[in-house]
Order: C-alpha cells, then structure tokens, then sequence
C-alpha cells in the first residue's frame, strides 16, 4: 500500500498527509476511488465541513488527489443525476451527495450503476429503496445543538442575575430554514439544552424559507430582537444572524462555522458537524469490501459533531465546566437530549399523548426509555414535534 | 413600537443599497445608456470593496479604521467605475446592442464578486471566517451623541455615513440635473444626441462620463451593503436581486433621485415585510414576498397611463449613437 | 486691405462608402451676403454644409474661414469659428424649453441663471424682430417657433455665419416671408448667410449670388440678378426642362368621399377638426390648403381610418354607384372592403415606409395580405419594385437596399409609386414635394395629373399657394380644424386663400 | 471682427467609417479572431487568478462539455433547452418588444408542467397527458407573456421591467406552489415526480432519452425559422416593430400583433419550461429557468436571430457553462470563474460586431496641407 501512495504523491500536494496515513492503508486502497457531489462550495459553511470531512478521510487512508473527485455547485435537479453517473462513468467505486434535494436522483443513479456504492446525506430513503448500494448518513448534530443550548441558557441565567432582563423576559428567537424534522428536531434539542439550565427560557421560531439567505437571516433576527428576543440562534447555513446580533448587541449561537470573525462581542459558540469519522467509515468499508450501513449517524461519542471554542469574552461564568459536564454525560448514555420528562406538548407528556392514539400513536416506535430516540431508526432527525415553550412565528 | 422602529430602521437599511443602485442608473440613463449591468457592477463594488480592506487589515498590525474606510471606498469606486468603463466602451465606442452588454456585465459581475468573494474567504481561512471588523465598524458607526435620542436617535441617526452619503447623492444629482449646465447638457445627450451633438456638446464624454460615475456610484451600494448591511463579510449571492430592483426604482421614481429616496424605502420596507407581518404561512409569506415587484408593475402601468412627457424616459435610450448614421 | 472670404472651400471631396456625395467641390461665402445653394435632390448640399457646421469631416480638401485654414472636427469647432447651422431637420430637445435649448452646451458658469439667460434671449429678439417665449417648451411649439428658436440658438452663440438647410419647407407664405426679413436684418448687421432651398422664386428674391450644385461636383456660381428660374433650373438639371402644370377640365365627375361634419381630437384632447364636411368628387384635384397644424394631417387620416372620430360620418361613393360607410372604420377594415384608397402620408419613413426594410419589402406593406396562403408572396412586390424604379427614375444601387438610404426625393417617388399602383379610386397625398428638387416636383404633379385624368379623385394637402392654384381643380380652405372654404382654383386667388387661411379668429386661436 | 479665430490642424487620429458591406467570409474572420483574443484574454486571466496552465485548463473544459457520450448529451440537452428559449424570444425581439421576462414564462411553464405531473399521473394514459403538459405549460408561458404584452399594447406599459418583474413574481409563485407539492412536508424539495410511473416524462426516442427533446426543439426552430421570415405574421412582426405608426397604416392591427407574438414567445418559452421539467429534471424549484432566460437574450441578440447562429451561440455558451464544472472539480477553479471568461468571450464577440459594421480609418499624414 505504502508503495502506492508515494509513487502518486511525488505530483501533489498531497504529499505530507499520504505520508502520515501510510500505515494502515489496505492494499487496494489504490485502486479505489471517491466521488463527491456537493450542493454549493468552499464558500458555503455546511459544504465545506463536508470538504474539510472528505480531506480528512483522504489523509487517513492515504489517498491521492487523483482517487477524490469533487464536484461543487450540483443543484437539486437533474443536474444531480448527472454528476452521480458522471462520477460512476469516471470509475467511483463510493459516491457522495451532501444535500436534501439530491436523493432521489441519487437513487436513479444508484439503480443504473448497482455495483457503486451511493451515500446520501440528511436523506431518509435509503432504507425503503430497496437498493442495496444505496445509504444515507447524518450526524447527531441534536447533541451538539443541546451542548450550545446549555451555553445559551448559562448566558441567560447571567444576564438575569445581573439584572439586564427579568427571568420572564429569558426569550431566545430562533432563525430556522424550513419547518420539517431536520430543523424541528434541532431547534428543540437546543431550546431543551437552554431549558436544561435556565428553566423560565422560551423560544420563537422563525423561518426564512432558504437554507442561505444571508440577508433573510439578518432580517429575521432582527426582527426576533425587536419582538423581545434576548439570544438568538439558527439553523441557516450563513452568517446573515450572527452579523445582525452583533450590530444589535445580542448574543448568539451559530451553527457549522465559528462565527467570532464576524460577530466577535456576540457569538457565544457554534455547534457543528465532523463529517471525517463517516466518510473515513465509508470508503475503507468499500476499500475493505465491509458491508457499510444503510444507516449511519453518530454523535459526540465518536467525533461526529462538537461545539465551536467558547467565545470567552461573551459566555457566562462556569460555561465551560458545564459544557465538558453535559458532553460527557451525552457520552456516557446518561443524559438523554429528547428526554420525555423534560418537556410537554399542549400540557401532555409524550408517553400520555402516544397512549390516547391518533396522531401520536406513530410515534410509538421512538419513544422507549424515558426518551425520545432521535436517528436511531433513520440517521436523518425524525423528531417534528412542537413542544411547548416554543412559538413558530410563521404558521 | 419597537417592532415598527426595527421595521423602519431595516426598511432604510435594506433601501439605501437601491438607491444607490437606482441614482447610478438615472445618472446613467440621463445619457441614454440602459445599463442592466448595474447588478453585476454592484457585486463587483462589493467585492472590492471588501477585498481592499481585507489585506489592508491582513497586512497591518494596527489597523486604522479610516484609512480601511478610505481603501475600500477607493477600490470600490474604481472598480465600480471600471466595469462601467466596459459597459461604456462596448456600447458607446464599439457600439454594441446596450441590453446584451448589460447582461453580459451582469453575468461577468456577479461571478467576478462570487469568485473572490470564495477566494478571499479561503484565504480568511473558511467560510463566514472574512471579517474586516475595524473597517466594517467605521463604516457602521453612526452618528454621535444624537444617535442616543431616544426614538429620534434610532430612527435619522442611527446609520453609518453611507446611508447618509447615499442621500446626500441623490439630492445632489437631482440639483445637478436640473440646475446645472453639465446637467441640462446631460439630459440633452439622453434625450437626442445628434441635438446635442451639434450643440457642440461632446455626445461620448457625456455618456462616457454619466455611465462610468453611474456605476461607480452604484458600487458604492454594494459596498453599502457588504460593510454597513452585513458588518464586513462576505456570502455568495448574497445581495440577491436588488440590482434589478435598483433598476426598477429608476422607473418607480421617474428618473428622479429624489423620488428614489422614498422609493427606495418603500422598496426596502416591501422586501422585509413579510418577516413582520403577523400570521403569515410560509405559503403565505411567499406571496407577500412578491410586493416589491407587484407594486412596481402597478407604478409602472399607472405611469405609463399618465403620458406627461416629462415623466417619460430619455427618449434615445437604449440606442446607440453615431454621428455620421442617418 | 484686402477683403478676405466669410468661407473658402477648396477641392473639398467627401464619400459615403461607395457614393460620392462632394467631388472636389470649391464655393466661396463672401461677408455680408447671402448666398443660394441650388441643387437636386442629393446632390451633396446637406452633406457639404455639415462639413462646416462639424457633422461630418471632409475627406479631402481645405476649409478657411475669414482666410484662415481650419479644421472642424465636431460642431464645437465649427460655433468657435463664428459658424451657426439650422439643419433641415430641427435639432432642438423637445422636453425643454427654449431657453433651455438655446445654451444647450454653452459654457459658462456651472450653475444656470434663467433669469439672466431670459433677459439676454429678449434682447436677441427685440433686435431682430422674432416672437418668442423662451420659457416654453418645444413640445408645445408650432413649426415656425421651433425655426425661431433654432436660429436664436445660433444668435445667441454670437455666430456671423449662417447656414440654414432647407429652412422654408415647413412654413407657410407668411412665415417665409418674415424670416426673409429677420435675414436681411442680419445681413445688414454684417453677417454672412448661406441658405439652401428648392424654391426658385425665394431664391431669385432673397440671395446676392447663386452657387450650383450636380450630383455631387460643383457647377457654377451666378450674381443673382442675372439668373432666373429657368436657366437655374438647366443648371442643375443639366439640361432644358419645361416646367408646366397641364391641367385638364375635369370630365365625367361623380360624387367619391363625402364627408359629414366629423369632428376629432389630439392626443393632448384638443380639438383638431371641428365639423368639418365636403365632398370630394372623381376627376377632380381638390387641394387642400392651411397654415399648417390646421387639421389637414387629420383630415387625410380620418378618411384613411387612421384617426380617431368623436362623431361625424365619411362615405365612399363605388364607382358601380353603391355607397360604403366608413365611419369609424380602421385601414384594415376599409381595405377589406374592396375600397380602393391610396395615402401618401406626409411622415414618409415614420409612416409610409420602412426605413430599415429593402423596396420589396416596402411595397408588401399594402399588398401583403393578399391571397389565403400564411406566408407571404414575394414575387409580385419585387416585380413591383423593380417597375417603379424603372418608371420613375428612382436612383438606387439595387432593390435590395434599405429604403432609409435613398435621398428624399427617391424615397417619395417609391411611396408615391407603390401608392399609385394599387390603381385607386381615391388618391391622397400629404406635401407630395416637401424637400423634393424642382424637377423631382414636377414629376410628382404629372403623376397626380395622370390619376386625375384616369378619373380618380386626388386630394392633396400642398403648401405652396402658387402650385395650389396652378395643379387644383378646386381647393379646401383650413383655418384652426374648420373648412373656411371650398373655393374653384381657376377662379381665386392667392389673397383669398391667405385671408381663408387665416380669417379673422387666427390670432386669438394662437394666443390660448 | 472682434472674434478669436482658432485654429484647428488636427485631423482627428482615428475615424469610424460603416462600412457599406462584408463579405461573409471575412465578417466570420473577424468574429473567429475575437474569439480568439476573447481566450487569450481569458488565458491571462486564468493565469493571473490561478497560475494554472490555462491550456490544461481549456482541455478540461472540452473535456467536461464533450469527453463521454454522456456528457455530449447532457451538453446537447442544455443546448436545446437554450435554443429553445432563444427562439421563443426571436418574435418579441423582433418586434422590439424586450422580453426579458423569459425566466418568469420558463418557471410558469415549469411549474404547469409539473403541476400536470402531479395531479393527473393516474387520472390520464401517459401518452395524452404528455400532450397535455406540453400544451398547459405553453399556455401558462403564454399567460406569463401576454400579460406584460395586454398593457404595453394598450397603455404603452414598459415591457422590459415588466417582464422583469414578473420573473420575480413568478419565482415568487414555485416557491408558493413548493409549500404545497414538497415532500416531505416543510422540506422546501419537491423530489423526482412520478419516479417510479415516469408518468409525464418524455418517453426515450431512438434509444436516447434526449431523443423526443432533439425533435421537438429542432422542429420548433425551424418552424419559427420559416413564420418569420415568410409568413404573414413575420411580415407583420417586423413592420410593427420598426414603426408603430407604418403598421397601423399598413392596415396592421398593431395590439392584435403585440398581443400574438408575445402568445407566442410566451408560449414557446412555456414549452421550454416542460422542455426542462418533464424532459430532462422531473422536479420544479426556483433554479429551473437557472438563468437561462437571460442568457439566450445573448443568445438570440448575438445570433441576430439566424436559428443557425443561435445553434451556435448557444453551444459555444453551454459549452463554457458545461465545461465549468469540469474545470471545477479538475483544477478547483470555481464555477463563479467561469462566468468571468464566458463574460470576456461575450464581451469581445459583442465587440467585434463594430468591426464588422465599420472601417477604422487611422490619420492619414499625406494630405492636409498646412
Ligand atoms: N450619412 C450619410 N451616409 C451615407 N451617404 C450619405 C450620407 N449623407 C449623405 N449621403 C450621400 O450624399 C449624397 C448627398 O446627400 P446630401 O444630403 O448632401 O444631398 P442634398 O443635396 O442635401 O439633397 P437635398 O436637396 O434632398 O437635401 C447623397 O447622394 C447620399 O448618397
Ligand atoms: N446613411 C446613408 N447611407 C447611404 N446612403 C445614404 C445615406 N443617407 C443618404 N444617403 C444617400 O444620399 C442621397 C441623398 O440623401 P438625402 O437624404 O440627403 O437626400 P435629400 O434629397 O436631402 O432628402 P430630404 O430632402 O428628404 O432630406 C441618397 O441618394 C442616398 O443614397
Ligand atoms: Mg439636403
Ligand atoms: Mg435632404
């Protein structure tokens, strides 16, 4: 294997990282080779840390430039269908799609070329597709949108207690893209992180209807301010919040990127994805011809998600103490993000309302345990319901 | 209350890049030249802009932030005014179609302000990682002292100098148009240029000079919106569609900038409305979303109802000029 | 001393692609006269004007203004050596005003003061004796006030050099005859004058000396007092031309348009026609005659079906002796209704023809509906076309050049020609030779004569009095939209028409 | 006389001449050298921004539109729904009537299109509401246009921001449609329709997926080729949209003609809208139109509506667009660069027109005397 990767790294940059990863490459790591297809580019937060995951797994199984190819700006349409077989034609052994919208054409693909592996992530079909080469992956991004959450709710505790607002007025707005599981399952993972600590905290939502619309964000958050929002954080894809809250002095909380350049006296922390762990999981499978799963989501345990260094200069007092104590109670299997018992929906707990039947009976296969079990029957968020204590300000 | 102080504050904010947009392009189309490159142009402004202050900050230890203020001006301008100096050398010189051109700047614009706008956010080290905060604070800073007047202070003080500067433009150009020789000449170069020809004005001066500072005046609005709007950074796209509404409010205000300035409000506050709207669906809030535009079509058709000529646009616009042509 | 030449012009040549419009032509202004430039149409007497006034540069050849040598690059120069020019076709901004067209690229201080520039206009005016409001706007303007303005513009720059292109072709007798006098005025204030017309009779009564120009070269130049119309006519046709109307009794005559107390409006929603009713009859030439804005334009377009009635009604009378209705009917409609009408109208590229569009293509404009088939037959235009540039004499390079490019003259003789070919019952014709050169005009009067002869009936708007009374059978008289008199050509004359023309009720008319 | 004389002897340095006529040899000469200066330009560039080997970076280019079969086709797909559009836009811009609201006619058509998808996959046989789409999204194109064309014919309205407006309006109304038809809810994607049925797709044609799409658009080109240049309707496209006043005179009804060939511009647009749709994405979303109604405004203007021209135009654009995202992934020179050369490449074809219009004459030193 060592062999292989030097003759190939004489021509690249790649030199010091094939090196470093010489070790435990397979044989046929070689002959493999990864295709990728992103929904924007280096200039966009969620795709890059999906490129910064891709570069990470080249260096750890050692692959050259050659064995990666990349393609950035694949839109939701037939464009994606494109790229994916352009990728097959081109000898991809394992292709990637980092967006949503780009499943279904991921499936066409995956139909025409059986012997390629498709991956597909923030997807939910690979399961049901009946295509074995097809699968979907995610991150437990829920967890670390709970650890931000608990930095959050420190910061409002500290602004009630030196008396900047009343414990009532603990509001947190929220600049959400669209209203389906994904977000759902991450605003209130993050509201019940901030609840965790500052009990009278509420939260209203609003949504912006695009994943980056860096002006939309803006707007959105100051609107969310001047309707009483005391914090505001987002599940956008731009800097658009962040930059609003600074001019308007509010703290926030990001998302994929830290977003101290931009709001440096307002940015608490970013939760964000590591993409590494699954992309390395995935291509040494097919490297060594290991079944890979059709569904893969992992959490802080494994490296796949984390939060952003604190912003010293803005958080509370004690944060960090308390965010390495949750993280490791997330780790250990003690605390549990969708705790049933930690919330209500319309004064009900979960357990009662999946009991009377009717539309919460479906949700009778999470719920075990005294929690509610986020991506573990599919690695995409499947938790969409509106707890109480939080107002979606579009209806 | 203050729910509608944030509304109107945001509806200037938002309207003050169009209308920067909107007197660039009446400065331009009082010489006859329909320059639909203006949204490219002010992706081009605003990248530069940005780009200026970038490395100036990246290479000085201790910023200042006046000078960064005056670098990102400066390459704004002279950017801006560059990519009108194409529109102008193709359509004016080279006689090239004006609406072709136009659009073609418009696609070189935006990817040009695309391009380097990824390219420095690498070299900034990731996306969202730009930031010029001693330039972008200069530029945010408002006015002193009267910005702390409660109410009064949020609602005229509150904005950087560009927002005022962009004012300042307007009414200046609307003086320059009406009272000024080089205006009255100006309008007659849009109006006929064969007249003003053999009035002895010099017809490509004219149209050069009113379509380069047209553009350099519309840069300035994406600068506006880089540095005052977003606090010095950077998003793909970011500015959206508003060049072409800077374009429509050239319409809306009937070639007048001072029209443009309310306009430019009402524009503002139309593409922000649906956020503060109460009980609106995301069904909803889509179709809200097409206010601006609807509210133009509308202007548009009452104005063309109303034939006054001096609410006409300048009438050899869009054509090319040749002396020697019959 | 010696005294130098207002404007030498030496062996100037000048070319458009592959027409020469100025070969090696020399011409001298002296100061304090007033020179006649003569010449057909296209002959290069525009053309050799805008080389003065900066419109065009010379190819070849040496300009000297007051003995010096020059070079004018653009009118800026030309206004710095003292040149002015009112060019055949106004140059002036509708939607200011006149004083603001006045200093139009003048310099100055930066910031404009009306009042002074007002002042200064007055001054001009008083002095010369023109009638001007300098405060309003040229769209509001009759013909002769856009002249006024033009000719103030180029006072105002302080030129002592006139050119003034054409500059009679818009007004009536009365108009002329005062801008004659406003030029004597200058000429006796020292200034040098070159005009340019193709009316012989004001040539003969206005110019010191005559200056010929053919087909591009220059010819001669004569003193004034020896010349007269028919040996400046041989000049510059080359040869013996006779310049008679033949005009017949008409025969047979039959009732063709009658039209009944119509009345219509402008765009601005003014009164242009104001029940006005006549009848027009086969055989005939009925002339039509008014200061012009009278509602003549509105006349021949009501009965075409291009303007707008508010009420009144027009009825065609066949031949066969039936009677059509066409009130309120469009061009398309009257067409489909096998009513044979023909229009010359007086707009020949904005309206009559397609500049931009070959002969061919110019002559579907009337035929192009014909037959069921969806597309268009081509081969009967070009037939066309090519039978009217033979006929008629047009002069141009081939059938497939844009009609934009052929001089006035041409232009006309296509429209009227394609016109004519549709074999009409009623022929109407709007200034049929405005601009046109003397033999290009007499061309055009025979061929209204020959309709005339073959029994249509011929309407025709003419400002020129002297033609009226010589080519009509009878003539319509229009004062301010109404019909102030029908009267028998053979039997009037031109101080009836004028005081028709006019009436009492004109002045206060203008003054609203 | 008191009046300073000035005295001018210099002949200006340059001077434009028109020329009277070009040969078409020599007018594609001039054009093949802009495009050739256009990639040198480009080059230096290249060079300037990215110190990569600009001929590698060409190669990649051709390599990206053209280097497999399924890359030709996917290149030959855009180009047809480019020339469609381009040719819908030929009557309006014939008859100076600037629709640039081509995006705006693609999206209703689009959205029509999909709509049909979606509601009547079981309600109707495939080969009949195949038919149907293509007639609903023409008619919704046509909708979209004959709006803008109703008040420019009877009150004069500005038809260039309207149309442009409308784009806006419309973008406004998939996104509005979006909420309804997205899967699943609150997604904002609407996925591949009927994946499973392909109802309402284009059937594969000779073997090729893209074959039905070749046929249509190559059959409507040359359709619209032959209505403009001899038919009636041409005759009067081209009188009104020189001269409004010509027109009514020529007995043409000017507002019917406004108002029928903005149908049918509308229309194909529309069509091009199901072109896309139902033959090449089988989803709606705001990127459909993707632009491509502002980029065959270039198209169009600068084939000078010659269908044959446009072919060209149209594939030397789609190349450089197809080519890009090549490129991209070769030499990590984003898409966003390659805006930036198919700018320059438009900007010197643009340009060199005047060159073919007109002679440059340079001072002449013989002559002129003094
Ligand atoms: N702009 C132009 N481009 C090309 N050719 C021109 C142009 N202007 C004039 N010509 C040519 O020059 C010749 C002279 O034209 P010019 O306008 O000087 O004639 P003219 O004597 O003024 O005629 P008229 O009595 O009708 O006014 C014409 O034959 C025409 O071919
Ligand atoms: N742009 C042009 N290109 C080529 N030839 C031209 C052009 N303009 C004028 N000409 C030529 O110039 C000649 C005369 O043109 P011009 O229009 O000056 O005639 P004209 O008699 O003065 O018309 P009018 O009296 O109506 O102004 C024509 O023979 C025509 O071929
Ligand atoms: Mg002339
Ligand atoms: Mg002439």
């Amino acid at each position: 294997g060592s062999s292989a990767t030097k003759e190939s790294s004489s021509d690249t940059i790649q030199t010091q990282s094939s090196e470093s990863a010489s070790g435990d490459t397979q044989d046929d790591a070689s002959a493999i080779k990864v295709g990728i297809m992103y929904i924007g580019d280096e200039n966009e937060g969620y795709t890059e840390s999906h490129m910064k995951g891709i570069q990470e797994m080249k260096t750890a199984l050692g692959l050259t430039d050659e064995q990666v190819i990349e393609k950035t700006n694949i839109p939701e349409d037939e464009s994606a269908y494109d790229a994916a077989v352009d990728l097959a034609d081109q000898g991809c052994n394992i292709i990637f799609a980092n967006s949503f919208g780009q499943e279904s054409y991921m499936m066409q693909a995956a139909e025409e070329f059986p012997e390629v592996q498709f991956a597909h992530a923030t997807g939910y079909q690979a399961a049901s597709s009946g295509l074995s080469n097809m699968h979907n992956y995610f991150t437990s991004i829920y967890e670390a949108r709970f650890v931000t959450g608990v930095v959050a709710g420190l910061k409002l505790n500290e602004l009630i207690e030196n008396g900047t607002i009343t414990a009532e007025q603990a509001k947190i707005g929220y600049v959400g893209a669209f209203p389906y599981a994904e977000v759902v399952s991450g605003y209130t993972s993050f509201y019940l992180g901030a609840k965790s600590v500052c009990p009278t905290a509420t939260m209203e939502v609003q949504y912006t209807n695009s994943w980056a619309d860096m002006s939309g964000e803006a707007e959105v958050a100051s609107q969310l301010i001047a309707n009483g929002a005391k914090l505001i954080s987002q599940h956008a894809d731009t800097t658009g919040a962040p930059s609003a809250c600074e001019q308007a002095g509010v703290p926030n909380v990001g998302y994929n990127v830290d977003m101290t350049s931009v709001a440096p006296d307002s940015a608490l922390t970013s939760a964000y994805n590591n993409w590494a762990p699954y992309y390395t999981y995935a291509v040494k499978s097919v490297i060594d011809g290991t079944k890979m799963d059709v569904n893969w989501c992992q959490g802080f345990a494994e490296g796949a998600v984390g939060i952003t260094a604190l912003n010293e200069k803005v958080v509370a007092a004690g944060s960090a103490e308390k965010v390495a104590q949750v993280e490791a109670a997330i780790k250990d299997g003690s605390l549990h993000v969708f705790d049933t018992t930690t919330f209500t929906i319309g004064g009900k707990s979960l357990e009662d309302l999946i009991a009377e039947g009717g539309d919460y009976a479906k949700y009778a296969d999470y719920v075990s345990d005294g929690y509610f079990h986020e991506s573990e029957l599919a690695s995409s968020p499947s938790f969409d319901l509106r707890i109480d204590g939080i107002t979606e300000l579009t209806e | 209350m203050d729910l509608l102080l944030t509304f109107i504050q945001k509806a200037i904010g938002q309207g003050i890049a169009i209308l920067f947009g909107a007197t660039g392009e009446i400065v331009t189309e009082k010489s006859g030249n329909l320059n639909l490159g203006i949204p490219g142009i002010m992706y081009m402004g605003g990248i530069s802009g940005l780009m200026g202050a970038f490395f100036y900050e990246k290479n000085v230890a201790n910023p200042i932030p006046l000078i960064g203020l005056f670098i990102s001006f400066l390459m704004t301008f002279i950017v801006s005014a560059l990519g009108g100096f194409i529109y102008s050398f193709l359509t004016i010189t080279l006689r090239a179609n004006q609406n072709v051109v136009g659009l073609a700047l418009t696609t070189f614009g935006v990817g040009f302000g695309n391009f380097f706008g990824g390219s420095i956010s690498k070299l900034a080290g990731g996306v969202g990682q730009i930031s010029v905060k001693t330039t972008a604070a200069a530029f945010r800073a408002s006015v002193p002292v009267l910005n702390k007047i409660p109410i009064i202070g949020d609602l005229l003080f509150s904005y950087g100098f560009l927002t005022y500067l962009a004012i300042i433009i307007s009414l200046s150009m609307t003086y320059f148009l009406k009272h000024t020789r080089k205006g009255l000449n100006l309008r007659a170069v849009g109006e006929d240029p064969a007249t003003a020809d053999a009035a002895g004005i010099n017809v490509t001066r004219y149209k050069y000079s009113a379509t380069v500072m047209g553009a350099a005046i519309a840069g300035l609005g994406g600068l506006y919106f880089v540095m005052e709007y977003y606090g010095g950074t950077w998003s793909n796209n970011g500015f959206g569609d508003r060049g072409w509404l800077a374009i429509a409010l050239v319409i809306l205000a009937l070639w007048n900038p001072n029209n443009a300035i309310w306009g430019s409000f009402l524009f503002g506050g139309l593409y922000i409305l649906y956020i503060y709207l109460p009980g609106l669906t995301r069904a909803t809030q889509e179709l809200c979303k097409m206010l601006p535009y609807l509210v133009t079509i509308v202007v548009l058709i009452i104005s063309s109802k109303r034939n006054k000529h001096e609410s006409q646009p300048p009438s050899s616009l869009g054509k090319a000029y040749f002396r020697e042509e019959r | 001393m010696e005294q130098v030449n207002a404007i030498e012009l030496k062996h100037v040549t000048k070319r458009f692609g592959e027409v020469t419009a100025n070969d090696n032509v020399s011409l001298t202004l002296k100061k304090g006269e007033i020179l006649s430039i003569l010449g057909e149409n296209g002959s290069g007497k525009t053309t050799l004007m805008n080389m003065l006034s900066g419109i065009y540069f010379p190819d070849e050849g040496e300009i000297r203004i007051n003995g010096n040598a020059v070079t004018i690059r653009s009118p800026k120069d030309s206004f710095s050596l003292g040149i002015g020019m009112i060019h055949q076709h106004f140059k002036l901004i509708n939607i200011l005003t006149a004083a603001e067209n006045i200093i139009l690229g003048l310099p100055g201080e930066k910031k404009i003061k009306m009042p002074q520039v007002v002042e200064e206009i007055n001054a001009l005016t008083r002095k010369y004796g023109f009638d001007l409001n300098p405060m309003q706007k040229i769209y509001d303007m009759s013909v002769s006030q856009k002249q006024t303005v033009e000719i103030i513009k180029v006072l105002y720059r302080g030129a002592d050099i006139l050119i003034l292109d054409e500059p009679t072709a818009v007004l009536t007798p009365h108009e002329t005859t005062k801008l004659f006098q406003v030029l004597k005025n200058m000429k006796e204030d020292g200034k040098s004058i070159i005009i340019i017309t193709h009316k012989l009779n004001e040539v003969l009564e206005l110019s010191d000396r005559i200056s010929v120009l053919r087909k591009g070269t220059y010819i001669n130049t004569v003193e004034t007092k020896d010349a007269t119309v028919e040996s400046l006519t041989e000049m510059m046709v080359g040869e013996k031309v006779s310049l008679d109307i033949k005009r017949t009794k008409p025969t047979n005559q039959k009732k063709r348009i009658e039209v009944c107390n119509i009345n219509c409006r402008n765009k601005e929603g003014l009164p242009v026609l104001t029940d006005a009713s006549f009848i027009a009859y086969s055989g005939e030439i009925l002339g039509v005659a008014g200061i012009s804005g009278s509602g003549q334009k509105e006349l021949l377009e009501s009965i075409a079906g291009l303007q707008k009635l508010e009420s009144g009604q027009i009825f065609y009378h066949t031949p066969e002796e039936t009677i059509e209705d066409l009130t309120k009917l469009s061009a398309d409609v009257i067409k489909e209704k096998g009513v044979r009408l023909a229009f010359v109208p007086e707009d020949r590229l904005g309206m009559g023809l397609v500049g931009s569009m070959d002969l061919t293509d110019n002559m579907m404009i009337r035929s192009y509906k014909d037959g069921r088939s969806f597309l268009v037959d081509r081969k009967k235009p070009r037939k066309l076309a090519s039978k009217i540039v033979e006929q008629l004499k047009v002069v141009t390079p081939k059938l497939e050049t844009p009609v934009r490019r052929l001089s006035g003259g041409n232009v006309q003789k296509v429209l009227v020609g394609r016109e004519i070919a549709l074999n009409p019952t009623v022929l109407m014709v709007a200034y049929p030779v405005r601009g046109l050169d003397i033999n290009s005009s007499y061309t055009i009067y025979n061929l209204l004569n020959e309709e005339k002869k073959k029994g249509h009936a011929v309407i025709c708007v003419i400002e020129d009095l002297d033609v009226l009374l010589e080519l009509c059978d009878r003539i319509l008289v229009l004062n301010s939209g109404k019909i102030t008199g029908v009267v028998d050509a053979r039997s009037t004359n031109k101080e009836e028409l004028g005081l028709l023309m006019t009436g009492t009720g004109e002045e206060k008319h203008k003054d609203e | 006389m008191s009046k300073d004389i000035v005295l001018l002897n210099k002949e200006p340095f340059i001077r434009m001449v028109k020329r009277d006529s070009i040969t078409t040899v020599k007018a594609w000469f001039i054009r093949m050298i802009a495009v050739i200066l256009a990639l040198i330009v480009a080059a230096l560039v290249i060079v300037a921004i990215t110190k990569q080997n600009p001929i590698e970076v060409y190669l990649g280019m051709i390599d990206g539109a053209v280097g497999s079969k399924r890359r030709l086709w996917v290149t030959i797909r855009e180009i047809l729904a480019m020339l469609c559009i381009a040719v819908g836009l030929t009557p309006a811009f014939k008859m100076k009537f600037w629709n640039i609201g081509a995006e705006g006619q693609i999206l209703m058509g689009g959205t029509a299109a999909a709509a049909f998808m979606i509601y009547f996959s079981d309600k109707l046989p495939s080969g009949i509401l195949l038919i149907v789409i293509i007639i609903v999204s023409s008619i919704a194109g046509l909708i979209w246009g004959i709006i803008p064309a109703f008040f420019k014919a009877y009150f004069n309205t500005n038809e260039t921001l309207f149309t442009l407006m409308l784009n806006y309006v419309a973008m406004q109304i998939v996104t509005f449609c979006i909420v309804f038809w997205e899967n699943p809810t609150g997604s904002n994607t609407v996925g591949i329709i009927n994946s499973a049925t392909k109802a309402g797709w284009f059937p594969s044609l000779f073997g090729n997926v893209y074959g039905l799409n070749v046929v249509l658009v190559l059959l409507l080109t040359t359709a619209i080729a032959i209505y403009m240049k001899y038919s009636k309707h041409g005759y009067e496209i081209s009188v009104v949209g020189e001269s409004e006043f010509t027109a009514e005179y020529a007995g043409i009804n000017v507002k019917k003609v406004i108002l029928r060939t903005m149908m049918v511009s509308g229309a194909i647009c529309g069509f091009a809208g199901s072109l896309i749709v139902s033959g090449a994405s089988h989803t709606i979303s705001t990127s459909t139109a993707g632009g491509r109604g502002f980029t065959a405004i270039i198209v169009a203007w600068m084939a000078k509506f010659n269908p044959i021209a446009m072919i060209l135009v149209s594939a030397l654009l789609i190349f450089m667009q197809q080519g890009s995202v090549q490129i991209a992934t070769q030499f990590g020179l984003n898409e966003n660069a390659s805006d930036i050369i198919t700018g320059i490449i438009i900007f010197f074809l643009i340009g060199c027109e005047f060159f073919i219009n007109y002679q440059v004459e340079l001072r002449k030193k013989s002559k002129e005397g003094k």
